[in-house]
């Protein structure tokens, strides 16, 4: 029984408030006099006017709309939807954490630059990188500002290098942000082992080559093998590395990008060190750097000296900032805590039991779907629904049918070289039954396409809403409630 | 061996595993890592802590800052002390939101859907403008991609920047400009003003737009009038960064013909938390939606006709347009927006109104007293809302210093990004600084020898 | 689509852990000097084996298979189901209230005792009363207290008064209370008015009563109008006159126990004063007394001297202890918070409210049920199905129908005096469209018992599980999960 | 006027509603209240505050106490600083729980029934007891039921209490006895171990129950083989209260025949919260399941035979036997009830063996250190948990101030309870308390003059 849910705007009523503040405890100047009639708003402010308790049962109705990694499985391919611990939630609201200004002077704040310099000394570590800047906010970000790294790099050494390099399974933000940073895209096409094609990939580099852009496990669930070779062969014509870190959790403890010849990673702290993702952020794009890049990283960097930590901004070939204040602090705080109980071994075993998890899964999924590359995978894996597509049921409706076994679906139509793909990462917090009951509910909608086709390319039937109209939500475009849509 | 409980496989069930697909060993799934590069021994870690150790060690960490709750802060400067209603974390707090990812399933996500439609709707009612995104990383960034959109939308490469606007936000917009060949030409200032003559000269057929900051660093609310009428007709764009809390008082941008609208939202129910996470609010007008960037929420139906939201104009995003898409963000600042959206719906427009006084009442209390104290002088004549500057008698770090041993934060040391104004500091008071914490203030400063 | 939820001991593996604890860090000596075998357990502790995110997932399972006042309307009446402010959440788990020891020297709880002694100012003004103790946990332990104290008091003047007159209308605690502490019930019946029978009261009373419980305003919504007669009356024999504070929430400001007579009073913090029901707790039933019952008291009492305030342990007539230490202290925080915000004017204003949106939902209801007194009520007020009845429809169906419109039921069977009761508590925190819907649900569900009786009386269909066999729970008594029961 | 966020009526709707219901003001709806009793005026409260202004308040009386987080804490006697998992928080933070009542719906309540019915299967589980309730009010009521609940049961009207039984304990059940014409007769203590001979001498037909507490308030585990059976024989029952962390390593109390098994279970992932609110556990064999007071939760089925849970065996509640209930507890502790069924799940057996382990090695260990020193003596001999006395060289009183002043909680002062020990106190030693803080604690105690 399906309810629709009614907006903020069209509740409640004029005068009713949600929150209570004190009277000015100053003497009161007449309005006119602090701000003058012709800089004062004209037009009125219809915000919704409801109570505390409307506002919570609002909010409380919408979160029972949606399904979270606590709600059931979340096997989102590429984004790591790992459970994020709650012990990370209470440290990050503590006052001590919460409620400092980023431009409070260095001997106020020592246990958050303490927790900043124990970060990246841990961080260093795990990815064999020498220096780590936590002010990129998010992957895309992390990406920017590692191209930017890279531009520097050569402009220092007055090359103006125009090509990056980014394998054609490589993540949509890998292109968005090259572009970003003035670069020119040239795609690497995948050989049939599903990695990098090296030939392809030698034909391509030359010296105008800045930087081959390389997720390794790659977005096919992967490990790019030929990485030495690959590695020697960008450094021959003088190009750099980058690492997009987002599948990291397949090789913590049993590889480091700093071993493979990389000379600039991102990291996911919202993937990896299990940070929530929050409904699509905030995340943390943190940045290692090999020592080349060191002097060219955003300022400031978080340094030790005798009177304890502070902030150094003395970096004069700096690119300078990507972020207002000094990245996503709040997020780092988690990820630091989560690396605090895990340690050494609880990091690599997290990465065995993602590579088992998905192993395991992978191998009782490929008798109903096509799975192109049909060796053991790293933390994720790609089946292909061309066998259901034949019977006219594609990858985005196997999506929908799993709505209604309370299973958030796999990542749909990524990466774009593997046709009706479906990339499926279970990671290492999710038990062996719940593997299990995923895989019987991914046989019986196979079951289905065979016998009812149309009761999957009809699904969901149990959620909130049926299947919604994308076409129209472009073509009868309202990004916004009005009055007048009443 | 700690972190276990984060682990639910058991050694028993791994080996299970590890027969069920043909592997005697988990080695055996790693052998695709060539030898040169798989990791010998044990990461250099220090050795995990318990759940109970580690809230010791996190506990200690922040015990040893010195937090906004256990003093009286005049800081600004980007990133506000202002009063977040403790329903904000009883709705941030749902898992159901805040273990979420980005709403790609729909069907699945209508909460996260919802919310966000609600939050551009408000964002919208706020600035006036008829479309906004669900949310950039921060005001810096917000600003930077608004210029680079405004370059795309007029299809020049030149924007002229306002020395008004943060030192922190042009360093950001500066980066993000020279990485793609675009240039920024700054706009001095007089009085702490944008110097309109130098705009009206600056203003030619290869300029992209004029950006502002308003109220702008120096606390000041310029004049806006005929700015984008001057820009339109010469085929250029007027983008601003506001502060949100000033918009209840002050005109809405579009009461004054802002094209691009951006800010920092994170005084709208989301704590200081040392800089980050922070949140990008992004406005623009009806015909440069689909320039935008970041995700955005649209309303659609279902196949009964049942009303739903959707992330809409995919098309423009990275996930599908790769390099040609208007902006690189994937996972943007969703639970800071969250957080702003039951703000702004708590607060309400006579609650917004309310705030606003009490930042512009308090200010004007505090910047009279601070005028009067010998030594000290509100350095620039004009309209303030919550912040404003003040030369002072000695160097910022000296008075600051002095006023930490009171237990008081004081303003903004602007020397480093403002050598012209000398020893000056950017003061800020909210709604959250009483009366007694204003006096004590003044009663600080006057002590200087 | 009706799905069971698995039980914790039907879920997990041997080995998996939901928690870390440290290592120890002192010499451990071995198990048997430390505590001989002859002391051990022998058999296994067969508790559940879960990681914390499958744990965290079955708790996020069974919260979305539960109502409660943030999740919709909960008009149960005599429980005033108002919305509980979320700042008072945030001040009880404050480590400087909730990690205090009860047995910590006075000097280092100077704040805990300062907010007792202004609980304690604020709650004697709004009822009347001259001193307070917060040791009772709940009503009916503040029943329980209250009788003590009068059975103190009779002693003190060495009269052993054996009866507790208690209106039939009454609650049931009231009655199990006065057993409870050895009394004798002798019930008192309601006359025509619903109000207390004048006359019957006057008979039954006599040198051997020890007091009158009273609600007031009663359980049928309505005010004790006699009360002066009723008091002076008990009084007159030297009986005391006991009110149960649990409908408080109609009178605040208008008025007060102590000015109608009463000696002493019982609160319902978790009612009244806005502190979550817990699912059934914890409450705190403090107990508020006239001068004559003040040397009874539970000890300690909270004093404020010149070094500060203290708990006052010389009370020689004090009858004890009540609870192991202060009462729920954690519960009162929440309600000085709560009175702290809202100020006389706004508990006035919230009983004037709840009074207002009662009489509203009497008004529309009536039309299609039947309502024994038909004249203003003041929080609550009590329908009756007999009409519904006479169709083959009990109260009891109805609520089973409002499951399904996301109504929380109003509470049925009680009380007893009325046929097929329905009683409805609507609050001052719900607004005028709620009480439309709800008034619009059971307007529907009147027309359903005339037109498909079957129809109520099969409800609910849209909750987790299907009407469930009570009688069933009885007869195959299973208390407790076992191995066998598998 | 502050508060008004919890109060959605405006005033418009106010008379619209008054319109509806033919009255004129608010006042005509209480002309029933007598004049003689109507209040006038403003009730004398202090002006309301706003939600910034009353947290500013709330937080500096929470700032005025010295908390277990600001010091290494040795007090125990009931009220326990044991670890608390941050998951527990977090279940009991959904509002679908906490702002629940009781359930009567059983239908919309499946989630409190099915956690009631899994905590009620935790604590047999814990103790090896047949059946338990949803909770009553905290250890000290719990264990007066229990003597109340025995003399039931037995048709008898005393009962033998330990004086080795805490005496708060005591006092509550004192309390709760002399109202209904019961009887108790305490027991004296040997070496702080109850007298065995005196419990011999003392039972007879007249007895409705012994009463222990295990390990007893001197923090001793008194041996029990033979009591129960010396009980039965006289058709007496045993009744005890016991700590809950001592289960997992000491024998359960089904082993030797208790009848009645109760308890303070605020140890188990509940914060101290300055003595309240706690949770009274209580568990019983298969044959008293009708006599126990409190709620149950059942198993049952739906008409499609889908498992379910209800409120079972109702009839002997208040609310339905009145007078005859067996009770008369209506709210209980069901939130702390949830947060000790989380507790205990998420510890599992090995994480409860090693809670109890961690506790049995620390206090064995500061009690080797504090009798090592000259002036203290381990007061008796005998099996210890967590808790031990100690005979003191100075007033406790004294001790502990000096304590204090090095942000230490010394142990309970014991001399107001039990004089004929002289200077004594009980320390506790928890999972919580480090080797450094028992250290320290060691050092402190060494200092007396
Ligand atoms: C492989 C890969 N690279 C990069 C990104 C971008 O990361 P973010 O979303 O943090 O910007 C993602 C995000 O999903 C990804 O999966
Ligand atoms: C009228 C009345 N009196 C007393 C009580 C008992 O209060 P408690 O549940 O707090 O013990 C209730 C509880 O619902 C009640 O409604």
């Amino acid at each position: 029984m399906r309810k629709e849910k009614t907006l903020l705007f069209e509740m409640g009523s004029p005068g009713r408030r949600g929150c209570s503040l004190p009277d000015c405890d100053v003497p009161e100047k007449p309005l006119d006099d602090l701000l003058p009639a012709r800089l004062r708003r004209r037009q009125p402010l219809d915000l919704p006017e409801l109570s505390e308790g409307e506002l919570i049962r609002h909010y409380t109705a919408l979160s029972r709309r949606n399904h979270g990694v606590d709600s059931g499985f979340y096997p989102l391919g590429s984004c790591t939807m790992k459970y994020n611990p709650k012990i990370n939630e209470d440290i990050a609201v503590l006052p001590g954490f919460a409620y400092l200004h980023p431009c409070q002077d260095d001997c106020t704040v020592q246990g958050a630059l303490e927790l900043l310099y124990r970060a990246e000394a841990g961080l260093k570590e795990v990815t064999g990188m020498d220096r780590i800047t936590f002010q990129p906010v998010a992957g895309a970000q992390g990406e920017l500002t590692g191209l930017m790294l890279i531009q520097a790099y050569h402009r220092a050494r007055n090359e103006e290098r125009r090509k990056v390099l980014i394998p054609d399974s490589a993540h949509g933000t890998n292109p968005a942000s090259a572009a970003m940073s003035g670069f020119e895209v040239v795609q690497i096409p995948s050989d049939a082992r599903g990695l990098v094609d090296l030939e392809k990939l030698k034909e391509a580099l030359g010296p105008d080559t800045a930087a081959l852009m390389l997720t390794n496990p790659n977005t096919l669930g992967l490990f790019e093998a030929d990485i030495m070779e690959i590695a020697a062969a960008v450094h021959e014509v003088g190009g750099l590395l980058y690492y997009d870190g987002a599948n990291l959790n397949a090789v913590m403890g049993f590889a480091r990008p700093g071993d493979m010849g990389f000379d600039v990673v991102h990291l996911n702290l919202h993937k990896t060190f299990a940070t929530p993702h929050g409904g699509g952020g905030p995340g943390s794009g943190v940045v290692g750097v090999k020592e080349r890049l060191v002097p060219y990283l955003p300022l400031p960097l978080v340094e030790k000296g005798e009177q304890g930590y502070y902030f150094n901004y003395d970096l004069p070939l700096s690119i300078g900032k990507v972020h207002g204040f000094h990245g996503n602090f709040g997020v780092v705080v988690k990820a630091y805590t989560y690396m605090c109980m895990m340690g050494a071994a609880g990091l690599k075993q997290a990465s065995a039991d993602a590579v088992l998890n998905a192993n395991y899964l992978m191998r009782r999924l490929k008798k109903n779907y096509a799975l192109t590359h049909d060796r053991p995978c790293k933390h994720e894996f790609v089946l292909s629904a061309v066998d259901q597509k034949k019977q006219g049921v594609a990858a985005g409706d196997i999506a929908k049918a799993l709505l209604d076994y309370g299973f958030h679906p796999p990542t749909v139509y990524f990466p774009l070289i593997v046709e009706e793909a479906l990339m499926v990462e279970p990671t290492e917090t999710e038990s062996m039954e719940t593997l299990d009951r995923f895989a019987e509910a991914m046989e019986e909608i196979a079951r289905l396409v065979k016998e009812d086709p149309a009761r999957v390319t009809g699904a969901p039937y149990t959620t909130p809403v049926g299947r919604l109209d994308e076409v129209r939500a472009v073509r009868q475009l309202r990004v916004r409630w009005t009055p007048e849509s009443e | 061996m700690s972190g276990r409980h984060f682990l639910p496989l058991t050694d028993a069930e791994r080996s299970a595993m590890l027969k069920r697909i043909g592997a005697d060993s988990v080695d055996d799934l790693f052998l695709d890592v060539p030898a040169a590069v798989r990791f010998q021994g044990e990461m250099q870690l220090p050795p995990a802590l318990s759940e109970l150790e580690a809230a010791g060690h996190l506990h200690s960490l922040a015990a040893r800052n010195k937090n906004l709750r256990d003093c009286a802060s005049f800081l600004g400067a980007g990133v506000y002390d202002h009063f977040i209603p403790s329903m904000v974390r009883h709705v941030t707090g749902r898992s159901e939101f805040y273990t979420a990812y980005t709403p790609y399933q729909a069907e699945m996500s209508q909460g996260v859907l919802q919310a966000i439609f609600e939050y551009q709707t408000m964002i919208c009612q706020l600035t006036g403008m008829e479309a906004a995104n669900a949310s950039l990383y921060d005001g810096a960034t917000a600003l930077a991609e608004g210029a680079v959109m405004a370059c795309a939308v007029t299809g020049r490469s030149k924007v002229l920047v306002s020395r008004g606007v943060s030192p922190f936000y042009r360093a950001v917009l500066q980066n993000y400009f020279q990485a793609r060949g675009l240039q920024t030409e700054e706009l001095p200032c007089r009085d702490g003003q944008t110097d309109r003559d130098a705009v009206e000269k600056a203003v030619g057929g290869d300029v992209a737009a004029l950006i502002q900051q308003r109220p702008n660093f120096f606390g000041l609310l310029e004049e806006m009038d005929g700015v984008a009428d001057l820009l339109h007709k010469q085929g250029a764009l007027l983008v601003l960064s506001v502060d949100p809390l000033s918009l209840p008082l002050v005109q809405a941008p579009a009461e004054y013909g802002t094209d691009i609208v951006t800010g920092e939202g994170q005084g709208m129910g989301n704590p200081p938390s040392f800089g980050g996470p922070l949140l990008g609010f992004f406005a623009t007008r009806e015909k440069y939606i689909r320039r935008m960037p970041g995700r955005i929420a649209g309303e659609t139906v279902d196949h009964d006709g049942g009303r739903g939201f959707v992330l809409t104009l995919q098309t423009r995003e990275q996930h599908i347009r790769r390099e040609r898409a208007t902006s690189n963000i994937c996972s943007n600042q969703a639970l800071n927006a969250l957080a702003a959206a039951v703000y702004l719906a708590a607060m309400g427009p006579a609650g917004m109104r309310e705030v606003a006084l009490l930042c512009l009442q308090k200010a004007a209390y505090a910047r009279e007293k601070i005028a009067a104290l010998d030594g000290y002088r509100i350095t620039f004549p004009g309209v303030y809302f919550k912040e404003f500057t003040v030369s002072l008698p000695e160097a910022a770090r000296t008075l600051n210093r002095r006023l930490l041993s009171q237990n008081i934060l004081g303003g903004f040391d602007l020397s480093k990004y403002y050598p012209e104004l000398g020893e000056a500091a950017l003061f800020c008071v909210t709604e959250t600084r009483t009366r007694a914490e204003i006096d004590t203030l003044v009663q600080a400063l006057e002590g200087w020898s």
